[in-house]
């Protein structure tokens, strides 16, 4: 049932419209709305009724787990929402002055200067909206620097070909174009191949580490010789950063930018799809040209620093200042972790990937990349499975929910076939772990004697398998009665 | 461990079962040379006692303001019922709705906002959201020139919010796209259309505009159209409850005239102000404008069994299929924002949505009445207004606005720094979160700071 | 699964963990745990799935129409529970100085005046924690002033038979005997019976007024002039107040004393059982023997009242001052509804108990008391059906759990046979209760046709129908692991 | 209309329905000289909006305070999943589970509780919760004297809470059972036990005690039995997790001694101190006397299936069922309550618990003596303490707490009215929650106040 069956005509919640009546005569009628818009007409109970029910119909950290590969869906500290939600925090304008919001900017800037320490970063901008935004702001600085030295013949951005679909999409709307080089079968990229893409016309290289194949990038070096060699300068994606916090730095890798996805390592909530953050960090040559406003300390006077302050900046992310409550709570997340937690993390991301790992090994599923570590994640392959059973990874995640886990990503990175991409995150607890080997064991079983079983999964939840065929051919993006 | 469940039990079975002595061995494939030391700038971790005692601090710090700053981010009432389901575990804590048959709550969720945003605005689709106001903005000027099969140039009003005009430009300067300023009529405020445009993709019509200046949105629609590009309406959602719907725009809105797309600012829909964020831009078009529409979409369909279900569709257009063809690099909405949307328009509904826009109306023309009534303070411009109004004073505003504050009112915004050709000038905002004693005080207050008389000093807190 | 299976040693939340270390070296060594208590030693994110899970295994209002008759489960507006919970309304100690509560105070005090108003007593003391406690506390003040008059013979209490069981409990408690009079074939007290009961010895009279038959006594003023004449007093239980709200108050029908559940009429959450708040008002005579605290105004200065304020006073129900966050719920409330909205209440609920009553009338349902009005809830009896199909009507409550109704009272009150009594309450709209009157047709048909069908349930449900007669007389009220 | 969803349509379709011509007809058995007229004193309606601005001012006016108070409330640190969970619509608007298939969460919570605390008491069986440790007390004693054959009296130390002692009087009273008030030692603070009790039902056993000090407890124990009674435990449930548990009371304890009874004040596991309440009261027992015990029980059975799951129990011996023969009136737990109390139990754990004691207890330590160490400020008592200290003052109790109090610091609860043999007494308590910097504090301003330093006068306002 949908809001809107639930509206009836002058059915209002009463208690949340002002009690005051307002005019409008000033205003000239043609200009006046003619017919008021068909939003619902219900009651406050229909609205929390409705609403508490939808929310049941969705799998969540708080409920299940979630090993969505590449994602970082770890648990999600409830501190973090409850204090960045304080309400004096909630009530302040973003274009209040300065001087009215001390207490936030302190946590701001604190948080900033943590993200420069765990990346080794320069500097560090935290306007940027979503993982995406934030590349958009790194390839754009890489843009800004090479056009303020007056090298504008570098227009080439080279991507491997297992990237996130983000990074090409973001160097072209830097006006770049892309070249796309290709992994060795061990999963790393290939040297040989990079060597021969690098050049004058090379603005710089998108490199995830460790890559979405789930493994960590060893020549990692070398890549950065070759590229900066070339003058062109190395971009980080930071979607796998949880995979390496405290373990090893980007800026001590060498890369000149980087990207975090706060709502991954940091823990901030996924919230159904964003609102993430993705600041992004600098080596000592972009500075310059962050986008702004970031956040600066004047002898313990906190304030957003303008145009004023960093005329070169590549410009403004947003009209205010990102998402500053989801920065909020990965400030809290930061405080609760500490230095100690930060080391941390890596180490048992990893240490849950390579159990889990193992574990499916030894259960007989194929691993893409068998003779590499895992890094916070790895990837497990169903061909085999499927040539014999038919059975898809698609069927095979279906059939995962029925058992009460999410699915794992599924067909990412595109060069695996029937992939399955796991991650674990650190939070989960290793009997959890033993529950996700029990359940791919037993559909791997139901697999080889039932396959129209699992192909025809899930059976447990609100819906069974949609038809996405159907849902883009005939287009349903909005709801209207039929009179 | 915070957040971290392992005994040191299971870290040994563990290690056993992998076959590796130590935690440190899984990353031997790290060049060693490159680890990480003891990090330095991160202080120890601390108990959430001490960070909840911290943060608590901080926000009595911060403390509550009487203000009447608007610009583009209002300080409405947020019903209480809103944000404790939005952050109820299974909205906040899910993840993109990849796995649709896990995800029916999100995803139905996500189809009624776009219903309702269709709605209001009076188009046909409306995307899951975008990031802000002025990165939606952005987008439909990249939407705009897709759309457009040879011009790459885009009319930009002065009188859009300066910010979100930098944003367009940080956005779209890389793809040599031009953004061409329109002028205002210093005695109305208006926009003033160029006799002479040359070829242009699309106009962005801001109702109301930056000053809350009410524009001729039908005779730039038509205009627009005439002229071979796309109308880009900017709009306030709360507004368009009382104000004519963009796809209404227009002589020919009958005829499929009206704005082509329609963006906006989501945050009076029920998102805290909260220094910035997060919030939500929305973005709706017609219907021919679909696949050139960025960002996630929700379609209804059927399951196996033939019921209906809701799924993320038109993925073709996106980046993790298409790549560097795709649409354009987002890949998130601003979910939980349009959770907390999505009930604020229906607690509201038609008739809540009218107050809201009608009571906040009334309350900026009491104020802006009251205020123009003290000696050295004049209305800007001689059109009507709605809901926000630009002030000049005899005094520099930027002191008047902090001997204000030194009242507790944060009395508007100073954009003398944007038009200087406005002298001092301020921009302010009344809300239906205001009383007419907030409005008198804040008179009061004015009137004493402009006619130089001194209160004897209260203590160093506000009251 | 229990949140002990999840359990391990060593395992800890460590954020809620104090940082500091303490000692107990000053302790005697005979006084200190030999054992550590066996709590669950379990991560938080352990905590937070797990009782997220559990939750939804539960009917509530915010997801269920919930027709419990004489449980008024009405909507709880969300603005009650995050006011009440305001930060420093939360970290004010019981025992501060008033001085530092004149906010917290003001409001109960404003709270106290409402509830005399719309009761019509002179006195009104929010102490009880319950509907049960407020029973008690009143009868105690009935004997505390029979007692300080001399008049000790009066040592009986009388009760209807279809008075809550709570009714003579409570009498029982405050060393009564308690004396049952009948109800006639009209639901209304049979006042021949009455009359026998009374004389010297009756202490009082208590009286649910519109009774649990779901009627108003019309008699009432035949009823207060009997008791009166004879010397007794006459006790208001107020669990059915949202009935008459803002129509009719029991002061101005002779009651002495009543109480009232904040919990029903004003909408305070019911918590999966509690708490509850029993405020108890007061006629003048009864003014002197309230229990404390309760909260006075000295020229817009809030204090609590102490034993110097009320000598006479019956004592103190709790160790602070009742369920003070429950109030501030019930204040908020009563704020939002104001004098409109309170006399709105009994307007709607009385509508739409008497709009369902004849719309299941019209199906073919038979009312225990088809002559009467409905007052906020009525009775259907199923007797018929039993006698027919066998289906009783604990039967047909379970299969309405199917159809996503939470079942309405079964078998109270008791003198009906195979009753479901039915209170839909105010905030519930007219296609919902079209929504229950369906269930019950498809249900009364199933009934007709497939007996088995609704004996059997529910099917929908986490669990199946449980043996109670097994819980009873195999204990198991503590987890054991068996080892 | 406030949470009435009905049209004007809805109504007269309603009325049409029942064959009513307006509302006020359904009224028509209610004599119409007893209908109210308009209310008085309930002022008019306000939106949310406005009550959240009211409550908001009036939270503000209350403020936060540097607390030293316990006395049987304590302000802990709660986590923050709690109370977001516990508030959850299934949890929060969900009615006492009288049917059990539909509250599976509720129920088993319950049976989880009530497994928790049978572990921190040492006993055998819990109910579902009462409304508070007083009450529970009182309770208890009701429970002893039904299961105790001949006496009809109960032994309580003047070291109970004083405000227990009167709210187990209020509900005793009227049923024949005499209260016994046992003295204290005015050196150790210790109970004395009389030489000649004559016949008792119940010895109730306060550990801590009211004035923090430990009692002898296996003594206390070892005495009720041998005397024919029941062994009372009054137990803060925090400092179970270090003090010895009840049901391991006395030296027969591994022959079925230790206490019969254990009750108290759940605040502490997660309730916020909030003015008073809500809070709840917890009552363990031996498994002789679960028949006796009053309130709510949840039962482990099974379903048709076999499956295993949770419902109410043992209800024959309640009121509705027995009615006048029921073991109480009570018929409801302070359920949520308890939803947060379990929860807190699961995420501290022993450890955590222990370690919230200990450290609670290094601190009033701590603060002892450094306000010992002032002149004029002495113990009132030689004996061990836990968690709270009672101090003797040179001045009057009132006047030195309202000085500190100037100074945004609640410095303990006066206890002379109670105990005027102890002089200027204050009872004084650390938690977790304090700072070493918070006692510095403390103990500044107490030696400053008791010096009779003056120091300048600051704003009105606290700092």
């Amino acid at each position: 049932m949908l809001i809107f069956d639930h509206s009836r005509p002058g059915r209002t919640a009463t208690a949340q419209l002002p009690a005051a009546g307002g005019s409008l005569d000033d205003l000239p009628a043609n200009l006046r709305r003619r017919d008021a818009p068909a939003l619902p007409e219900v009651s406050e109970l229909d609205v929390v009724r409705h609403y508490t029910r939808l929310s049941q119909k969705n799998f969540s950290i708080d409920t299940q787990f979630y090993p969505l590969g590449s994602c970082t869906m770890k648990y999600n500290p409830r501190a973090c929402n409850s204090l960045a939600m304080l309400p004096q925090f909630l009530a302040r304008h973003p274009a209040s002055p300065d001087e009215t919001g001390q207490g936030f900017l302190t946590s701001m800037f604190e948080l900033q200067e943590m993200l420069k320490d765990v990346t080794g970063m320069a500097g560090v901008s935290m306007a940027p909206m979503a993982g995406a935004h934030g590349e958009f702001a790194g390839v754009a600085m890489i843009r800004a620097y090479h056009d303020a030295r007056g090298d504008t013949a570098r227009r080439e951005m080279i991507v491997p070909d297992a990237a996130h679909g983000t990074n090409p999409a973001s160097a072209v709307m830097c006006g770049y174009t892309v070249k796309e080089i290709p992994t060795d079968a061990s999963g790393s990229i290939d040297l040989a191949a990079l060597r021969a893409a690098v050049g004058p016309q090379t603005a710089g290289l998108m490199l995830t580490n460790p890559s979405t194949l789930g493994v960590f990038e060893k020549t990692i070096a070398d890549i950065q010789k070759i590229v900066h060699d070339a003058g062109g300068l190395l971009y980080y994606d930071g979607a796998n950063l949880n995979a390496i916090l405290g373990k090893v730095r980007p800026g001590d890798m060498g890369f000149d930018v980087i990207h975090m996805n706060l709502h991954k390592t940091f823990s901030t909530p996924h919230g159904g799809g964003g609102p993430g953050a993705g600041p992004v960090g600098v080596a000592e040559r972009l500075l310059p040209f962050m986008p702004i406003p970031l956040v600066l300390n004047e002898n313990g006077f906190y304030r957003l620093a303008t145009e004023a302050d960093l005329p070169q900046s590549i410009g403004r992310m947003s009209a205010n200042m990102g998402n500053a409550g989801v920065l909020m709570r990965a400030y809290v997340y930061a405080r609760l972790l500490g230095r100690e937690g930060m080391h941390r993390v890596a180490e048992y991301a990893t240490l849950n990937a390579n159990y889990l790992m193992a574990r499916l090994r030894e259960a007989g599923f194929d691993l893409a990349f068998p003779e590499r570590r895992a890094s916070h994640e790895f990837i497990v392959t169903l061909k085999k499975l499927k040539d014999t059973t038919g059975v898809s990874a698609m069927d095979f995640a279906k059939r995962l929910l029925d058992y009460g886990f999410h699915a794992p990503t599924t067909y990412f990175p595109m060069l695996v076939p029937e992939c399955l991409l796991i991650e674990p995150t650190e939070t989960e607890s290793r009997e959890t772990l033993d529950g996700f080997v029990e359940a791919m064991i037993t559909i791997k079983r139901e697999a080889e004697t039932s396959p129209d079983l699992v192909k025809g999964a899930p059976y447990s939840l609100p819906v069974r398998r949609l038809d996405d065929v159907r849902a883009a051919r005939e287009l349903d993006l909005a709801y209207k009665p039929t009179a | 461990m915070p957040f971290i469940p392992h005994t040191e039990e299971d870290v040994s079975a563990m290690l056993g079962a992998i076959g590796a002595a130590s935690i440190e061995e899984l990353f031997d494939e790290i060049p060693p040379a490159l680890k990480t030391g003891k990090l330095k700038d991160v202080p120890d971790g601390l108990p959430e006692m001490a960070v909840a005692r911290l943060m608590q601090e901080r926000a009595s710090a911060d403390g509550f303001w009487s203000s009447f700053i608007g610009a583009g981010v209002y300080e409405h009432h947020i019903p209480a019922a809103i944000w404790q389901i939005t952050t109820r575990g299974e909205f906040y804590s899910a993840y993109t709705p990849y796995q649709a048959e896990a995800s029916q709550g999100t995803l139905q969720l996500i189809y009624e906002y776009q219903t309702m945003m269709t709605r209001l605005t009076g188009l046909d689709v409306s995307n899951a959201s975008l990031y802000d106001g002025a990165s939606a903005l952005a987008e439909a000027v990249l939407m705009a020139v897709r759309s457009h099969k040879t011009s790459r140039r885009v009319l930009v009003p002065k009188t859009v919010h300066p910010i979100y005009r930098r944003v367009v430009d940080t956005t779209v300067k890389n793809q040599g796209i031009e953004l061409v300023e329109l002028a205002y009529d210093p005695t109305t405020g208006h926009t003033v259309l160029p006799a002479d445009p040359g070829s242009f993709a699309g106009l962005v019509i801001p109702q109301p505009n930056f000053f809350g200046v009410l524009e001729d949105v039908h005779a730039m629609t038509d205009w627009a159209h005439d002229k071979g590009a796309l109308a880009i309406a900017l709009v306030n959602p709360t507004t368009l409850a009382v104000l004519e719907a963009p796809g209404q725009w227009g002589s020919r809105s009958n005829q499929g005239g009206g704005a082509d797309i329609a963006v906006g600012e989501g945050q009076p829909l029920g998102a805290p102000m909260a220094s910035g964020g997060p919030y939500f831009g929305f973005m709706c078009c017609r219907q021919a404008f679909v696949r050139q529409m960025p960002g996630r979409i929700v379609g209804r369909t059927v399951d196996l069994d033939g019921k209906p279900g809701f799924t993320l569709t038109l993925q073709a257009r996106e980046q993790h299929i298409r790549r560097s063809k795709a649409t354009s690099n987002i890949c998130t909405n601003q979910g939980l924002v349009v959770t907390a949307a999505t009930q604020y328009m229906a607690l509201l509904g038609p008739q809540g949505l009218a107050k809201v826009a009608s009571v906040s109306h009334a309350g900026t023309v009491a104020l802006a009445e009251k205020l123009a009534a003290i000696p050295g303070v004049t209305r800007a411009f001689t059109s009507p207004y709605f809901h926000e109004v630009v002030l000049k004073l005899n005094d520099n505003a930027r002191d008047v606005l902090r001997a204000l504050r030194a009242q507790g009112i944060l009395g508007g915004l100073d954009i003398s720094g944007w038009y200087p050709e406005l002298g001092h000038a301020i921009l302010v905002c009344v809300t239906e979160t205001k009383t007419a004693a907030d409005l008198d005080h804040y008179a009061q207050h004015m009137e004493r700071i402009l006619s130089k008389r001194r209160e004897a000093p209260p203590c160093a807190y506000k009251n």
